[in-house]
């Protein structure tokens, strides 16, 4: 109970901002605004919950934008350009990524690199790859985007809930269930806490960490093709500055960026409150582009101060 | 909707990252409210995912017409079908899109970047006689007036073989990055430089800047072309700074309503409306310049 | 030791990427004079990179308390448009830049206090800053580019004093005012202390909570100087643009120079030099005309590289497959 | 069975970069027997153990495991070999829950999936075969060092090992939870393991250890069999010097090796009346301190008494202001004062040494240098910066003074082994030259020779007048320096004993809660 305080109270200030939105603006409290705001994060959120567990471990990725503006272009390359089929391009695509971070995770951890400069190195290549196929966004128009874009499931009469939405949904869960309920993520956990004191423990320190990377690499890449379902396109410059959106949303989520404590379940809350946010000013309408920015730092401070407040720091 | 009732219009803007996209938000702002039209404005930071998020949005709200600004060409097929579902019209400015089917937006207004580029690439060849060594400073990386003008320019200048680009770099749309690239190509090329193309005016500024300290003069020892046409530019053109600028105009906003009017009343409109853009030289900025707004 | 020779690995790197582009331009380091003052590839680079030296210079305290600031671009944006604010309305030159360092102070006072009293991680906390702060810039500014016409503003990016070049002396000059004051003093001992371990710089008695405070002061008032640069280079203070993405490049030349995003360590020489890599490496990329769209590959490249020069282990490994292989023959 | 080696390691040598940490060392642990590894601070014992368990890689030699040649290269696969160990500072997971540590790496479950009810479970019999009751689900960094130290221990026993190896595993509990650990350390000999066991107090290796091999500045002194090598002897061979008496025994003792000038206690010595220096009354912390009342004189010793967990850590934290008292108030030199934090009291001259030197002591990555002098310079501000002169002439004197062993003053302290950490710790407080010192557990992990000359100084500074408050598990050292004791007992005051009076007996009584 005590450890899940301050996921409850994260939980209880979104709702009040959501309650608050809702009092304000007429129709923001709807099942559409709801779902939009699961279905519109898809893939900030697939990308925050490989992030989460990146940071768990006391890592950073700042690759992930990258990959997914990669794997969008690369992804509307192969279909739409070399006619293949996306049965075959998906998994090639979250390949690629899981490699790339794979080869990150291994030099970070083999080399005692910096993750920061890897990752960072990481995500100029892909950026730089994704480049160098097209600079220019390309359409995608298959049977299965078409059938993925009109897909959604039916709760009810008055809700729909579309595949991005449920896809978040699933990679939440899966996030969970291994940061918190596997050996594996537990020891993410304590290489996060003390990584020297998980090497004393007989920790498997290297395989854990590489294999993280290699997780988050896939995760973005997954992003990645849930972007190109959102766009039905490719666009290589997709993602660009979304790494900072999911660490921001890792640590609004009560995860903690030198690693070593957090919650996966929070990083959904934290996309929900990025959303809410961004979902109240849309509805306001009527803030110019500065003051949107102001607006959106005050709500984000107000945010941190009162999880403050509800959680008083452990003296 | 009734008469008497505020009409509702969603404005899904790319972003403010520069003093014409500023005019461009201002001339729509300004316009709704002078018209009393509720303008839910919404400023895309540059990313395609924020502005689908806002259509969405303005879905959700029940908007009478959406106005996108595409921040690139591809990718509005889904959102846009859902507009369609929800029988809101959408009017596409500032850029067209790449769709499958034309029929799920309801016209475009807005300038031609591929046209613009093409009248540069023009301008110059009459300018020059044809002949000459071109540097260009580029736009973003992957932005569309950035591939457009770059395409358009490289079109235009083939009918010239005197013509020959000799060194391209991205300035990033940034006076300063304009002014770090063209100090780098002036060292590199020294004096074989005989053109700037720049995407856009800002990094023509920032170019004319870095050529003065080098010792040398902006608009008479090497030529300067540039996108845009704000005010500072044409100030510069006239003070004879730079050669010339082509006008890409950002005060869409009436034409934009009228459109919107001619919707809702079920008029037929234009699929296709170009802004009328000029060219600035020498020979016309001066008269003009009291009279520009941005 | 060990940080002596990371930073000699930076110089390394620094100095191949250099050889790398003589072979192709051998006039890569020229310098002429040219009305009466040096001109050439090497005094660009000082002067354009002495924006983010001196972004750097403060990120790199900021660093070493074990925080970073992510809010420095929008600190340029803002001390810009104040620049110009106050010197279109006839302010003089000296009041403006106390003003902008003014405005930096306080972006930096904000930052710390959310940091080092409220203990909210610093990531977060200057991201507040960082989106809100474009805001106030835009604000201020209109959304426009706002001309500044003032000679003796633009002098400070652009001028030269007796032939050299007036950015990189006074970047320069901070930098070695900072390496002496917190080197001289107890300041950078009790920066480094409170990154190596917090609560135990606590218990023996240091304001850790205010070091860290002073840290985040420092940066803010860095990043404002920095605004002061950008708007003079470009005679204009543009809302929108300035310092966008600057604190990327900063805390990369802290990093790359040895100092670690976990805290503790700092190297003022090393940050210098990662930021003059940086700039550099802009330059290779103008002068090896390397197609905009693929300019982040050579980017990406160049750190792996400089990082694995950097390597201990690596170095080890090799050094015992030399040993090996020559015991071998 | 017996006398056939488990484990042999043959000319073990291990450099690190201006140290011969260990040069030729052989040892050799036959099944069934405890062996007590034994050497001053920085003697090697350490760093042989985790050459043992693959942490360093040795230079030269080998390793025999029940007669296979072994190289584990990575503590993982020392316990994949059977050895088990629990190293000299705790090294768990702060964050994570204490049924979380024991099981870390092993945790009950299908497919990687944990079963944490099974974990739970397994965790509360885990501790409860030390006798310790402590909720499985707390987390673990908010026990005392103490209970840390258990949990570590409940961890390596947990494991189905066939060797055992605890460094210094004793260094900060208290009587009883030494017994429960003996009692399990002998039923686990009797099972055929063999067990390397660290310590710097020489009671316990008599008690259960069957033989000892002694380390001397990395090289190996020999092999005893305790029966036939008497205490004396033993610190002699760990010393590398005669000695005629040592502190650290069972009975209390004026005279050291050395010639003793003042004697330890001062019951004999008036106390100088009516002088208080810092008083408290009814100071408390709701869920931590009961309301309580202390007085420290100039010129002495007071202590601090209880049990594991009594409260005595947190009473010195609320004195030095980390913690803020809920209530009573503070009285130094006849003047109220409030202490909001450590910074305040370190500038009324007072000073802390914790107990928990790797989380609140050290600067780990900082030199021997930087760490001695920081609270002094903390103390004086940036704007008095000492000079670098004086500063080496700070470190010179105390690690000298102190025998801290290091290669020179600008080593990382992390590089330091566990004692002389907490000798530069030490040094570091006295250099402030506080009036009050608290210190907490200060002979922790620190060698007989060391021990008796931290007493010593501790002698040495209550003659100038200063004012000690020790706190100590080992209650020993509690009657032989302190003149009067606080006894706590579940946080609460349970009186106090002066003079005469002060005697391991009484203590236990008070401590435990009869009379
Ligand atoms: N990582 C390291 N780097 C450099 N020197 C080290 C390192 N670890 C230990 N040493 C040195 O090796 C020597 C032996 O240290 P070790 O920790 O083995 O001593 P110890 O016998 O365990 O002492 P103690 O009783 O204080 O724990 C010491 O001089 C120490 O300074
Ligand atoms: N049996 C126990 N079960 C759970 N927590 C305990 C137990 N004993 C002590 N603690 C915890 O340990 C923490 C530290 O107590 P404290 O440090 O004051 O004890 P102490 O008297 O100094 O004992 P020591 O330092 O020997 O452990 C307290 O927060 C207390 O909650
Ligand atoms: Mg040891
Ligand atoms: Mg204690």
């Amino acid at each position: 109970m005590k450890r899940n305080l301050p996921l409850l109270a994260t939980g209880a200030i979104l709702l009040v901002l959501f309650g608050a939105a809702a009092v304000a603006y007429d129709g923001f409290l709807s099942s559409r605004v709801i779902v939009n705001l699961f279905a519109d994060n898809a893939f900030l959120g697939i990308a925050a919950v490989g992030m989460t567990l990146v940071i768990f471990a006391g890592g950073i990725d700042l690759s992930v934008g990258a990959v997914i503006g990669f794997t969008s272009i690369f992804t509307a390359t192969l279909i739409t350009g070399r006619g293949l089929h996306p049965a075959a391009v998906w998994p090639m695509a979250i390949g690629l990524g899981a490699v790339l971070g794979a080869l990150m995770g291994t030099l970070v951890h083999v080399y005692r690199l910096p993750a920061f400069l890897i990752t960072l190195a990481g995500m100029f290549l892909a950026r730089g790859m994704g480049f160098w196929l097209n600079t220019e966004s390309v359409g995608i128009s298959h049977r299965w985007y078409d059938a993925l874009a009109n897909f959604d499931l039916a709760i009810g009469d008055a809700v729909h809930v579309p595949a991005a939405a449920l896809l978040l949904l699933g990679v939440v869960l899966v996030g969970y269930v291994v940061g918190h309920h596997t050996r594996f993520g537990r020891t993410l956990l304590a290489i996060g806490g003390n990584e020297q004191s998980a090497l004393l423990m007989g920790l498997p320190v290297g395989p854990a960490k590489i294999a993280v990377y290699t997780l988050n690499g896939a995760c973005a890449a997954l992003a990645g093709i849930v972007a190109t379902v959102y766009t039905s396109s490719g666009n290589a410059s997709m993602g660009i500055g979304l790494e900072l959106d999911a660490i921001a949303v890792v640590v609004i989520g009560g995860t903690l960026l030198t690693g070593g404590r957090g919650h996966v379940a929070g990083t959904l809350l934290g996309v929900l409150i990025f959303g809410t946010i961004q979902a109240a000013i849309l509805f306001d309408g009527r803030l110019s582009s500065w003051w949107m920015r102001i607006v959106v730092g005050a709500l984000l401070l107000t945010f941190i101060l009162l999880q403050r407040i509800f959680v008083r720091r452990k003296s | 909707h009734a008469a008497g009732k505020t009409l509702k219009v969603g404005f899904a803007q790319t972003g403010a990252e520069s003093a014409w996209r500023t005019a461009n938000s201002e001339s729509m702002k300004s316009e709704a409210a002078k018209r009393g039209i509720d303008l839910k404005f919404s400023d895309g930071q540059g990313k395609q995912e924020n502005q689908i998020r806002a259509v969405r949005s303005f879905i959700t709200q029940g908007v009478d017409a959406i106005v996108i600004a595409p921040i690139v060409e591809t990718g509005w097929d889904p959102v846009l079908r859902e507009a369609k579902r929800a029988k809101i019209p959408v009017i596409l400015t500032d850029r067209t899109i790449q769709t499958s089917d034309e029929s799920l937006y309801a016209c475009f207004i807005g300038s031609d970047f591929y046209e613009e580029g093409k009248m540069a690439a023009d301008w110059l060849a009459k300018f020059t006689g044809g002949k000459g060594s071109i540097v260009e400073l580029q736009g973003t990386p992957g932005s569309a007036p950035a591939n457009e003008r770059r395409k358009a320019f490289g079109d235009g200048i083939k009918k010239y073989p005197g013509l020959k680009i000799i060194d391209s770099q991205s300035g990033n749309f940034e006076r300063s990055g304009g002014k770090q690239v063209m100090e780098a190509f002036l060292k590199k090329h020294g004096k074989a430089i005989g053109i700037v193309y720049a995407h856009n005016d800002d990094m023509a500024l920032g170019a004319a800047q870095a050529i003065e300290e080098a010792g040398l003069k902006p608009g008479k020892d090497i030529v300067l072309v540039s996108i845009d046409a704000i005010k500072e530019a044409v100030a510069a053109v006239a003070a004879g700074r730079l050669n010339c600028t082509v006008e890409c105009n950002p005060l869409f906003g009436p034409k934009v309503f009228d459109t919107v009017s001619k919707l809702l009343a079920g008029e037929k409109v234009p699929k296709k409306m170009y802004n009328k853009d000029e060219l600035f030289d020498a020979t016309n900025a001066a008269k003009v310049l009291p009279s520009r707004q941005y | 030791m060990k940080r002596h020779s990371s930073l000699l690995w930076l110089a390394v790197g620094l100095i191949l990427l250099v050889a790398y582009n003589l072979v192709g331009n051998p006039a890569f380091l020229k310098i002429s004079v040219q009305d009466g003052h040096l001109y050439g590839v090497p005094i660009d680079i000082l002067t354009q990179g002495s924006r983010t030296m001196l972004l750097a210079l403060g990120m790199t305290l900021v660093i070493a308390t074990g925080g970073v600031d992510l809010s420095v671009g929008s600190v340029v944006a803002i001390a810009g448009a104040v620049c110009a604010l106050l010197l279109n309305s006839g302010t003089s030159l000296v009041v403006t830049l106390a003003a902008a360092v003014g405005v930096g102070a306080l972006a930096g006072g904000v930052n710390g206090t959310l940091v080092a009293r409220l203990g909210i991680q610093p990531i977060v906390a200057t991201l507040i800053l960082m989106v809100a702060g474009r805001g106030i810039a835009q604000l201020i500014c209109g959304g426009q580019v706002i001309i500044i016409d003032r000679k003796s503003f633009e002098f400070l990016a652009n001028g030269f004093v007796a032939g050299l070049p007036v950015a990189p002396l006074v970047v320069g000059g901070l930098y070695g005012l900072t390496h002496l004051f917190l080197r001289r003093t107890a300041v950078g001992l009790f920066v480094e202390a409170v990154g190596d371990n917090e609560t135990a710089s606590r218990f023996a008695g240091l304001a850790a909570a205010r070091v860290k405070i002073l840290a985040y002061v420092f940066c803010g008032v860095c990043a404002g100087l920095t605004g002061v640069l950008t708007a003079a280079n470009i005679r204009a203070a543009d809302a929108n643009r300035a310092g966008e993405n600057a604190e990327l490049d900063a805390i990369f030349a802290v990093v790359v120079g040895g100092t670690a995003l976990t805290g503790g360590r700092f190297s003022i020489l090393g940050t210098f030099l990662g930021a003059l890599l940086i700039q550099t490496l802009a330059a290779t990329m103008y002068f090896r005309g390397v197609p905009p769209a693929v300019a982040p590959v050579p980017k990406a490249l160049l750190i792996l590289a400089v990082s694995l020069l950097q390597s201990e282990k690596l170095r080890t490994w090799i050094a015992s497959h030399w040993r090996r292989k020559e015991g071998a023959v | 069975m017996p006398d056939q080696p488990l484990l042999e390691l043959r000319g073990i040598t291990k450099r690190f970069p201006g140290v011969l940490a260990l040069s030729g060392v052989d040892f050799t642990l036959r099944v069934g027997e405890i062996h007590a590894l034994l050497g001053e601070n920085g003697a090697g014992k350490s760093t042989l153990i985790k050459v043992l368990t693959g942490v360093h890689p040795a230079e030269e030699g080998t390793i025999t495991l029940a007669g296979r040649r072994v190289a584990p290269a990575s503590p993982k696969e020392a316990e994949r070999a059977g050895i088990s160990t629990v190293y000299q500072e705790v090294n768990l997971i702060p964050a994570l829950s204490v049924a979380e540590n024991i099981a870390l790496g092993r945790q009950p479950g299908r497919l990687g999936f944990i079963h944490w009810r099974a974990m739970r479970r397994h965790a509360r019999e885990a501790l409860a075969r030390l006798e310790i009751d402590c909720d499985v689900d707390a987390e673990l960094g908010s026990l005392s060092v103490a209970l840390q130290q258990m949990v570590a221990i409940a961890r390596a026993l947990d494991l189905r090992a066939r060797l055992l190896v605890l460094d210094e595993p004793t260094a900060s509990l208290d009587e009883k939870e030494v017994a429960e650990l003996f009692k399990v350390m002998r039923r686990l000999r009797g099972e055929g393991l063999g067990i390397v066991f660290v310590t710097h107090f020489l009671d316990q290796v008599y008690a259960v250890s069957d033989r000892m091999t002694v380390l001397r500045n990395g090289q190996l002194v020999g092999e005893y069999v305790p029966a036939e090598l008497p205490r004396l002897g033993l610190v002699s061979k760990m010393l590398g010097r005669e000695v005629k008496d040592e502190v650290g025994r069972t009975q209390p003792s004026d005279t050291m090796g050395a010639k003793v000038e003042t004697p330890l206690r001062d019951a004999a010595v008036p106390r100088p009346a009516g002088t208080v220096l810092l008083e408290a009354k009814g100071l408390h912390r709701r869920g931590a301190v009961q309301p309580l009342d202390l007085q420290l004189r100039p010129g002495e010793v007071a202590g601090l008494a209880g049990l594991l967990g009594s409260g005595r850590t947190e009473t010195a934290r609320l004195l030095f202001g980390i913690d803020r008292a809920d209530g009573g108030s503070l009285i130094l030199k006849g003047q109220s004062v409030r202490i909001g934090s450590p910074r305040d009291a370190v500038r009324l001259g007072l000073a802390f040494c914790s107990e928990d030197r790797k989380t609140e002591g050290i600067l780990p990555n900082l030199s021997v240098r930087e760490n001695l002098i920081f609270a002094l310079q903390a103390k004086q501000g940036a704007w008095r910066t000492l000079a670098r002169a004086e500063q080496e002439r700070l470190c010179d004197h105390y690690i000298s003074a102190l025998r801290i062993k290091t290669a020179d003053a600008e080593t990382p302290i992390r590089n330091l082994s566990g004692g002389n950490q907490q000798k530069v710790l030490l040094a570091r407080w006295l250099a402030t030259r506080p009036e009050l010192i608290i210190l907490d557990e200060p002979t922790r992990g620190i060698d007989v020779g060391a021990k008796a000359e931290i007493e010593q100084l501790i002698a040495k500074l209550r003659a100038d007048g200063l004012s000690v408050l020790l706190i100590s598990s080992e209650i020993e050292e509690i009657v032989r320096n302190c003149a009067r004791v606080l006894v706590l007992r579940e946080r609460r005051p349970a009186g106090e004993i002066a003079g005469a009076e002060v005697t391991t007996e009484r203590l236990m009584q008070k401590m435990a809660g009869h009379a």
